[in-house]
């Protein structure tokens, strides 16, 4: 089993250097490197869950290559098998499957193919890198390289000015992140010496005695790892405040976005917090913490993506606020609901991107969603999928997101986390609005697009290759959560590798009873209610264009300047920094310390050479009068001391 | 206060005098006539110590030789007369007071040193006889014969660079050298040139 | 006596004599006197390592130590009239009686070396000081040196009247003029008695006047004047022989006859050693006349001999044996190169005379380069061994603070050796520059000894340990 | 009887006085060198006159090479001095200034 | 083990070679190339040789050659290498090396004395590193300024009269107060040799000024934060291979000599001011990168960067100093941090300078502003060139991430405030090393003016072998651990000796 999941582990890896080395070849080989790859990864993944379900081993853990092993601390990478490593392999190889599938269509007019693929194949390695990280340091390191090819992913194009200005934005909002995670891990490693999951559960209890100095405050040891992870967690999977780089990611060809900020690498946060559960179970401060940062990332992002115009940049603020929801669970201790949803959401978003790619594709790299229009006689496929993943995404009942969403608002309600309960409600009515924005305005109504470039040959959808993963993916996106539903709730799907069990146990019982019963009663609840308002509302507006509301400018400006962030991380950080930075190397570097101290200190010498030179007239009576000084002043010095 | 101290009182007011002559005078013939004059009077001074070898010696060879020497330097070198600068006034402080601390210092030195010691300047110093000259001789062939021998070869040095300094074959003078002539080897009488061929 | 007619003195002087003679009928034949000359001097050399005479006279010292000192100073010469040689002939300016006169100094430094009485040593310096003032004014045609050898003749007959003021004040307080006695009697002299400030007052002119021909601060301000305007060639002679006899002069003269007054003189001597160090630094750094900027330069290594002297201890004096001998080596290096070097057909002047040479003449700038870095006391190269030396000294006998002045010094200095490899090898400008490489094979080992001594400073060190101990054989 | 401090005041305000004559000196170099013979003379009277304090000849027979030395010393003087004068034309002491610095 | 004198080969084989080389004055481009390859090379193998007989096991000195020198001052010819030693010896035996390769391609005038200088720097810097003798380290350490400052002053850049003459004497300046601080320590124990200096027991206001001396000298060398100024200059006007052996063997020796002396010897006045010095770190490893920033020049802008990654190695070593009472381990994290930092920046700046001589090359700039779009033409080079700049920005999986991840580690055992500043590097760096990247590595290029090629096949070599080092130590530095290991506590071990 360990053998194979290496295997899986590393054949994404393995393809990646086979496409470094055979960069020069035909697209068809890198095809099939790419693509087998991962098959072999999901083939895999899949083949271990059978087996795990099957043999049920309980967690494995077990290292595989020597970081570091000296007198003073040893470090591993390992693997770390359990239900959710598994499960949460599963999702990442088959997107990432699907997503390899369809950029085989989607990138073929580009000239860097091959590139694409050593990309997305490696992003693959890092994510199953987190996946089956058996300590921290891995975590790390494998949260470090999906960074890194995010950041090469969203700077594909690299001719494209704002491209690479969005990776580069987007690897230092990453990096913020990645302090908290870094810090995190050092504190560990330094407090306890290990970073081995396993050995730090066992002693979860002494760490939450131990007490840890931060800026002259005294902590709970455990409290203030588990913030610190928390903040990298934070940035990847894009809350407040570290959410502005998720938006300007969409840069990037968008069965990146698909896969990268959408389905995968955006929830690791959420698999990080869920992996470690056990300890973040004992800290309860950071839990509530974790749940209002969830919730009003879920309510305000929600907001932020109704004034949008692109339709990527719309799916990535609906993106951030889904992963508002997840973390809202988390923070309410409904871990396994945070990962159902996560599960949930990878293929419905995964989906609803690819169907954007398609629509993209097709109008030519335009994605403003105003210009485009009335594709559904042209895409009906495209349509279809759409609409499915948009039923999900907003909840409506039976569809996979309606399980995982509906839960996790229930969930919260029902344990009496009101305000949270509420902003989430909220964005039901948000989430409906934007979702059907899109698609009235994309698949109906007229598009603005010149003539000419809207469709050379309109009876066409796009080629079957780009078409297939829609097919697929619309499968789980739209009935995965009815199966897993009753399984997850009374925890046999995640075992015990998620803590709090008994919670979720105890709602299951209390409120939802099974799976069929939950939809039933979902008709009933506030949430359908909302759900209903929504989908009218959105319909007298967008497609009827029935009324038209007039949003004060205030609120408009606010909300497409995201809150201010806009402008702090386009405008006020790079000004500030130039400036800043500017200031201190001209200033205190050059003046003060090189002219100022070194260059200052020479000219002095030199000044002083060239003064005293003087006294060496040349003629000879100045001459002698100085030895003649030179010799009394020695005399009157010997005489006044002898 | 006896003849003695007369003399001495005399001859070093005049020597003082002199000497400030020499040093101030604005007319180097004068400088010069007055540093014989000067030497005339240590001559003097010098016999009155009983060192009457060394004052015929002054004024034989320096008041004979070396101050002709300097005059005739004056004659050859036809020196106008200076004008008291600006510069000698701007100096004339520093110079009088180095001078005076100077003197101060050592003299009070000397006079401090001395007080208690009551001794005759005057005085011979007897090795073998009476004679200055012949005790000076004595010791100067036997203790002091490898000094002599060295003040030998620095007046040779004095000759010989005196010599080189100041010889000069002038340009302009037509002779010949007998030497030069003989040496003529054949190849130095024809000298073969290379046509250039443009 | 018949023995003493083999020191390398009579035998030097007797020759000069036959040569001065020699040489009027060899007036077409330069290069043969040129060779009896350095013959010699090479019989001369061989003569002051062989013979030591065991007779003694009184104020003249026959010792293995004033041998071997004589020994070296030989050998400078020898290699010092090579370059002379080379140079003059370069320039078709050369005279028999350069070397003769040289050689009658070089006998001065001798007498100064063997002195034991002040008379002795007057002679020696006067011998001395004589043949500089002819050798700087040598070059007739030129204003330059005239005005350099009036300005050294001058102070320097100063200078002389100061020591002997200084002389007759030693003679008159301690009744003798041998060294040997002065120190018996400064010895039994105590602090009340009429004699001691009169003493210190004597050693204090003779302090002023040897450090005026030793070019040791603040009696150092005609150096730099006559360095620049004498003939390159005396500018090496004064830069190494006369400070070697002066040194030695230094060590023979305090650490005999007024070794009982150490501690007057010792303070005094440290004051005039920093003080050396810092004006011969700081004079240096806006000297554009190579020669000035070497002059200061071997004012701010007189500086370190001094210091390390005054210390009055073993290491310090071995250290400051060991930077004399050090010294003499690199100022033979680089005046030499520079004697092999003309800019524009004439000597070189100013330190960017010598720029583009690395592009011209690879060979001399690489000299140039080592020559500069050992002075500037980089490692490998000797220079640092002896700065190494005479810190080592000053650390030891707890002058911590003056070690200190004395590095920040080295830094300040190594600024203008930078400047001049800078010229060479950095700065393209188009020189005429020309070589001539009569004595190059000398000149190249003379630079690569203070590689190889660098490398293998133990050679050097073991001779002057031996020096050493000689020397306070002698003095105790 | 005259006493020996005497003698040594007068050398001594001799000496003082030539050294003075060296750097008071604007006219030309001839006087300097005049005053450098009073030094030399000065220090003779100290030389002779400590000599007979000490009853020692030594004194004598150092003034005597003082003497020869300084003789020798004139001369070359003297010729450095025509040497000067054939290059610059002046033997003033105020154009002696080309090198410096 | 070996019978033969292993170090002293490793020494005065390539200085004995550059110096036939500069001697010979222009013997051919090819025939010096050959041969500074061929040495380079021996090197490098011997250099291994001696990595793999070195007993890790023990930390204790090996390959120990002691013979007297200068019999009368006591100072020894004394050769040894321990673990941090050989680390460093096989760093510099491989830039070396690719130095070699590099320049094979290149063309400069007075090609082979060019090659000499390096030769001749090799040897020293292998002195350095294996000296035990003060006064031959010290030697060593001080002539290695003289090759540097002919390679910089001769085949320089435009300013280079200006830089060449700072660099030499900042670090003269330096070394000077280190010498005296030697000699001072070498008169009271009686001997040059450095391990006997731990043994002295100092008052503690000998330490502090002990302390401040060796600062000044080995700080300078680093450089760290007030006396950083000389590095830019020289890295802008040193030619491409100068700029590397500067930022990744050179500055090395001011690291190593901070842990031979400053760490065993003064530690009683380190522990006193180690507050003060870790600042001066974090004001190296933050404020120098806000500098690296602004700069406009690509070299400069490594060149700051240098001064910044240092700035983890000086604060590992100042951590040992804060941590030894109370937390020994995070001592030794600390100072095993700082010796992988110093390997890893060896390589990764090294790199980066290649990177840039490479695209100066074409370009004949260094500004930002004049390179753009590289990666259009190069795409090879750019792929090696990102992954540098991430390695530079400590991505984890690169050797770059292990250094500041241990210092990090350690230091949140003095101060979570100090770990916490230490690990704003990690935007801090990123942000200029990817603006770096993002300005001229991507962007649109139509025209090629610069003239952009992809890089030929030697400096592939280069790059390529650079690459998987780094990759190598990044991902499996355990290599590097186990060599250092027992020396690193040997270390701590002598600096509780002195306290005794």
């Amino acid at each position: 089993m360990i053998a194979l999941t290496l295997i899986l582990l590393l054949s994404p890896l393995i393809g990646t250097l086979l496409l470094l080395f055979c960069q020069n070849s035909s697209k068809d080989l890198t095809i099939l490197i790419s693509n087998i790859s991962i098959l072999i990864a999901f083939l895999l993944s899949l083949f271990l869950l059978y087996l795990f379900y099957s043999a049920n081993p309980g967690p494995i853990s077990a290292n595989f290559l020597t970081f570091a092993d000296t007198s003073l601390f040893s470090l591993h990478f390992g693997i770390y098998i359990d239900s959710l490593a598994l499960i949460m392999s599963s999702v990442v190889t088959s997107v990432s499957l699907l997503v390899h599938y369809y950029s085989i269509s989607y990138m073929k007019d580009d000239t860097s193919f091959n590139r694409f693929f050593i990309y997305t194949n490696f992003f693959t390695f890092s994510m199953l890198l987190i996946v089956f990280a058996n300590n921290f340091l891995q975590l790390f390191i494998g949260w470090e390289l999906v960074g890194l090819s995010s950041y090469l992913l969203i700077g594909f194009w690299i001719k494209k000015e704002s491209a690479i200005k969005a990776n580069y934005k987007a690897f230092l909002v990453n990096r913020v992140g990645d302090i908290g995670l870094l810090l995190g891990l050092c504190l560990i490693l330094l407090s306890y010496n290990t970073t081995d999951y396993n050995q730090i559960f066992q002693i979860k209890n002494s760490i939450n005695i131990d007490s840890v100095s931060i800026f002259g405050f005294t902590f709970n040891a455990l409290s203030a790892i588990c913030l610190l992870l928390f903040i990298g967690a934070m940035a990847k999977s894009a809350q407040v405040p570290l959410q502005f780089w998720l938006p300007d990611s969409m840069e990037g060809p968008t069965p990146i976005s698909a896969l990268i900020h959408a389905a995968t690498m955006v929830t690791a946060g959420i698999y990080m917090v869920a992996r470690l559960s056990p300890l973040y179970e004992l800290t309860d401060g950071v839990l509530i913490f974790i749940l209002y940062v969830g919730s009003i990332t879920a309510f305000f992002l929600g907001l932020v993506a109704l004034v949008q115009n692109d339709i990527k940049r719309i799916i990535a603020y609906s993106t951030i606020s889904q992963l508002g929801y997840m973390t809202a669970a988390l923070g309410a201790s409904l871990y396994s609901l945070a990962m159902f949803h996560l599960i949930t959401h990878a293929f419905f978003k995964a989906l609803l991107f690819l169907c954007a790619g398609s629509i993209i594709i097709k109008c030519h790299h335009e994605q403003d969603i105003r210009k485009i229009g009335g594709l559904r006689k042209y895409m009906p496929i495209t349509y279809l999928a759409f609409m499915y993943a948009s039923l999900s995404l907003i909840g409506f009942p039976i569809t996979s997101g309606f399980y995982s969403k509906e839960s996790i608002i229930d969930a919260i309600g029902y344990f009496g986390h009101t305000i949270p309960y509420l902003m989430l409600l909220l964005s039901i009515f948000t989430t409906t609005l934007y979702t059907s924005k899109i698609f009235f305005k994309v698949f109906f109504g007229e598009s603005t697009l010149p003539k000419e470039e809207q469709n050379e040959n309109p009876s066409n959808e796009n080629d079957r290759q780009m078409l297939l993963p829609l097919f697929i993916l619309t499968a789980p996106s739209v009935f995965l959560g009815l199966f897993i539903y009753d399984p997850l709730m009374i925890g046999i799907l995640f075992q015990n590798s998620l803590a709090a069990n008994e919670l979720i146990m105890s709602f299951y019982n209390g409120y939802v009873i099974n799976s069929f019963k939950f939809f039933l009663h979902s008709f009933t609840t506030i949430n359908f209610l909302i759900l209903l308002i929504g989908l009218i509302f959105s319909y007298l507006y967008y497609y009827k264009k029935a009324f038209s509301i007039n949003v004060p400018h205030f609120i408009r400006t606010t909300l497409t300047k995201e809150y201010g962030f806009e402008s702090l991380s386009s405008y006020l950080i790079p000004k500030v920094q130039n400036i800043f930075t500017k200031y201190l190397w001209r200033k205190i570097d050059i003046s003060t310390i090189d002219n100022g101290l070194i260059n200052n200190t020479s000219s002095f010498i030199n000044n002083l050479s060239s003064k005293m030179k003087k006294l060496q007239t040349g003629f000879i009576y100045h001459y002698s009068l100085i030895i003649i000084s030179a010799l009394i002043f020695l005399l009157i010095l010997m005489r006044l001391t002898y | 206060m006896n003849i003695e101290l007369i003399t001495f009182f005399i001859f070093s007011f005049l020597l003082i005098v002199t000497s400030i002559k020499v040093i101030t005078s604005p007319n180097p013939v004068l400088s010069a006539i007055y540093l014989v004059f000067s030497f005339f009077l240590s001559a003097v001074l010098w016999l009155l110590l009983g060192a009457e070898f060394l004052s015929i010696i002054l004024i034989l060879v320096y008041v004979g030789a070396v101050m002709v020497l300097f005059l005739f330097v004056v004659m050859m070198l036809d020196i106008n007369i200076a004008k008291k600068s600006a510069a000698y006034i701007k100096y004339l402080p520093v110079g009088v007071g180095v001078f005076i601390i100077f003197n101060v210092l050592i003299i009070f030195f000397f006079i401090n040193t001395f007080e208690n010691i009551n001794y005759n300047a005057i005085n011979s110093i007897n090795v073998i006889s009476e004679s200055n000259t012949e005790n000076l001789g004595y010791v100067l062939f036997t203790d002091y014969i490898v000094e002599f021998e060295i003040a030998g070869l620095i007046l040779l040095l004095g000759i010989l660079s005196a010599i080189v300094l100041t010889y000069r074959k002038n340009p302009n003078n037509k002779y010949q050298n007998p030497t030069e002539q003989i040496d003529v080897e054949k190849k130095d009488r024809l000298k073969i040139i290379k046509g250039l061929k443009e | 006596m018949i023995e003493l007619f083999y020191i390398p003195e009579v035998i030097l002087s007797i020759g000069v004599l036959l040569i001065i003679i020699l040489d009027l009928y060899l007036q077409k034949h330069k290069y043969i006197s040129f060779s009896l000359i350095q013959l010699l001097l090479v019989i001369a050399s061989l003569y002051a390592l062989t013979e030591v005479p065991q007779q003694n006279y009184s104020s003249y010292e026959f010792s293995e130590f004033t041998s071997l000192i004589k020994f070296l100073l030989i050998l400078g010469a020898i290699i010092i009239f090579q370059y002379t040689y080379s140079h003059l002939n370069h320039l078709n300016s050369l005279k028999i009686e350069y070397f003769t006169i040289s050689i009658l100094g070089l006998v001065g430094t001798m007498v100064m070396i063997s002195a034991y009485s002040l008379l002795m040593l007057y002679l020696g310096i006067e011998l001395l000081s004589l043949a500089l003032y002819a050798l700087i004014g040598f070059n007739k045609h030129s204003g330059l040196s005239s005005e350099a050898a009036i300005k050294y003749y001058v102070l320097g007959a100063m200078s002389s009247g100061i020591l002997l003021f200084g002389i007759s004040l030693i003679y008159g307080f301690t009744g003798s003029i041998n060294y040997f006695d002065i120190a018996d009697q400064i010895r039994n002299i105590n602090s009340n008695s009429v004699q001691y400030l009169g003493i210190i007052f004597g050693i204090i002119f003779i302090t002023a006047s040897l450090c005026f021909k030793f070019g040791a601060a603040p009696f150092h301000i005609w150096v730099p004047d006559i360095y620049q305007g004498s003939l390159i060639s005396t500018t090496i002679l004064l830069s190494t022989l006369p400070k070697i006899a002066v040194f030695i002069v230094f060590l023979k003269l305090y650490f005999i006859p007024f070794m009982a007054l150490e501690y007057v003189w010792s303070d005094i001597l440290i004051f005039i050693g920093i003080a050396s160090i810092i004006i011969g630094s700081i004079f240096a750094l806006t000297q554009e006349n190579i020669k000035r900027l070497l002059a200061y330069s071997a004012i701010s290594n007189i500086g370190f001999i001094i210091l390390a002297m005054a210390l009055v201890s073993n290491d310090g004096l071995h250290a400051s044996l060991y930077y004399t001998i050090v010294y003499s080596f690199t100022a033979l290096a680089s005046f030499g190169v520079v004697t092999h070097i003309t800019s524009n057909s004439h000597g070189i002047e100013d330190i960017s005379d010598l720029a583009g040479l690395s592009k011209t003449h690879p060979y001399y700038a690489i000299l140039i380069l080592i020559t500069m870095l050992s002075s500037a006391g980089i490692p490998p190269l000797i220079g640092f061994h002896a700065k190494l030396m005479v810190i080592q000294a000053l650390i030891n006998n707890s002058y911590i603070l003056l070690s200190i002045i004395v590095v920040l010094m080295t830094v300040v200095s190594a600024y203008y050796y930078l400047r001049v490899i800078k010229t060479v090898y950095f700065e393209e400008r188009e020189n005429l520059i020309s070589t001539y490489t009569s004595s190059n094979i000398l000149l190249s080992i003379n630079v690569i000894l203070l590689l190889g001594l660098g490398i293998f400073p133990f050679i050097l060190f073991d001779t002057t340990n031996f020096l050493v101990n000689l020397l306070t054989v002698i003095s105790i | 009887m005259i006493p020996i401090s005497y003698y040594l005041i007068l050398s001594t305000i001799i000496f003082t006085l030539s050294i003075a004559g060296i750097f008071l000196n604007r006219k030309n170099i001839l006087v300097l060198l005049m005053s450098l013979e009073l030094m030399f003379l000065s220090v003779n009277f100290n030389l002779i006159t400590l000599g007979n304090y000490l009853g020692d000849l030594t004194g004598q027979v150092f003034v005597f090479f003082v003497l020869t030395v300084v003789a020798a010393e004139s001369a070359i003087g003297l010729a450095l001095l025509i040497v000067l004068f054939r290059n610059k034309k002046t033997i003033d002491v105020d154009d002696l200034s080309e090198l410096k610095g | 083990m070996f019978d033969y004198p292993i170090l002293s080969t490793l020494i005065w084989l390539p200085i004995f070679v550059g110096l036939i080389l500069v001697a010979s004055n222009d013997i051919g481009k090819s025939l010096s190339t050959t041969i500074t390859l061929l040495t380079t090379l021996i090197i490098l193998i011997i250099s291994i040789k001696l990595f793999q007989s070195y007993d890790h096991s023990v930390g204790n000195l090996q390959f120990i050659e002691k013979f007297v020198w200068i019999s009368g001052l006591n100072i020894f010819y004394y050769l040894a290498v321990d673990g941090i030693s050989v680390s460093l010896v096989l760093l510099t035996s491989f830039i070396n090396f690719l130095i070699a390769i590099y320049a094979s391609s290149e063309d400069y005038n007075n090609k082979s004395s060019y090659l000499g200088y390096f030769l001749i720097l090799e040897g020293l810097l292998m002195g350095t590193f294996s000296a035990f003798d003060s006064i031959l380290f010290y030697i060593f350490f001080e002539s290695l300024l003289i090759p540097l400052f002919l390679i910089i002053g001769i085949w320089g850049g435009e300013n280079r009269k200006y830089a060449t003459i700072k660099f030499f004497l900042y670090t003269f300046f330096g070394s000077v107060l280190m010498l005296i601080s030697i000699i001072y320590l070498a008169n009271l124990a009686d001997s040059f040799a450095i391990e006997d200096f731990y043994y002295l027991t100092l008052s503690f206001e000998e330490e502090i000024f002990l302390l401040l001396a060796f600062l000044i000298g080995f700080g300078i060398k680093v450089p760290m934060w007030p006396v950083h100024t000389w590095l830019p200059d020289a890295h802008v006007e040193a030619p491409t291979s100068g700029s590397v052996i500067l930022a990744s063997v050179l500055l090395k020796v001011g690291g190593y000599g901070m842990i031979r002396f400053l760490l065993p010897i003064t530690t009683e006045a380190g522990i006193y001011l180690s507050d003060y010095m870790i600042y001066l770190s974090l004001i190296a490893i933050i404020y120098i990168s806000f500098v690296a920033f602004a700069q406009e020049d690509m070299k400069k802008l490594i060149a700051y960067s240098s001064v910044a990654h240092m700035g983890f190695v000086t604060m590992g070593i100042f951590l040992v100093f804060n941590l030894m009472g109370n937390n020994p381990t995070a001592a030794a994290i600390g100072l095993e941090g700082a010796m992988v930092q110093m390997i890893s920046h060896g390589l990764i700046s090294a790199a980066l300078f290649f990177c840039i001589g490479i695209m100066y090359k074409h370009s004949h700039s260094r500004l930002i502003k004049d390179n753009f779009g590289v990666a259009q033409f190069m795409p090879i080079f750019s792929f090696m060139m990102v992954f540098f700049l991430m390695a530079n920005s400590g991505l984890p999986g690169t050797s770059g991430f292990v250094g500041e991840f241990l210092v990090i580690t350690s230091s949140l055992g003095s101060s979570f405030l100090f770990g916490f500043l230490a690990a704003l590097s990690l935007i801090l760096s990123a942000s200029y090393s990817l603006k770096l990247g993002k300005n001229v590595l991507f962007g649109d290029n139509q025209k090629n003016s610069q003239g952009y090629l992809e890089c030929k096949s030697n400096e592939k070599i280069v790059l390529g072998s650079l690459v998987i080092f780094v990759l190598y130590l990044g991902i499996s530095p355990d290599v590097l651990f186990n060599l250092l290991d027992k020396s690193v506590s040997d270390i701590i071990s002598s600096i509780s000796l002195g306290r005794a």
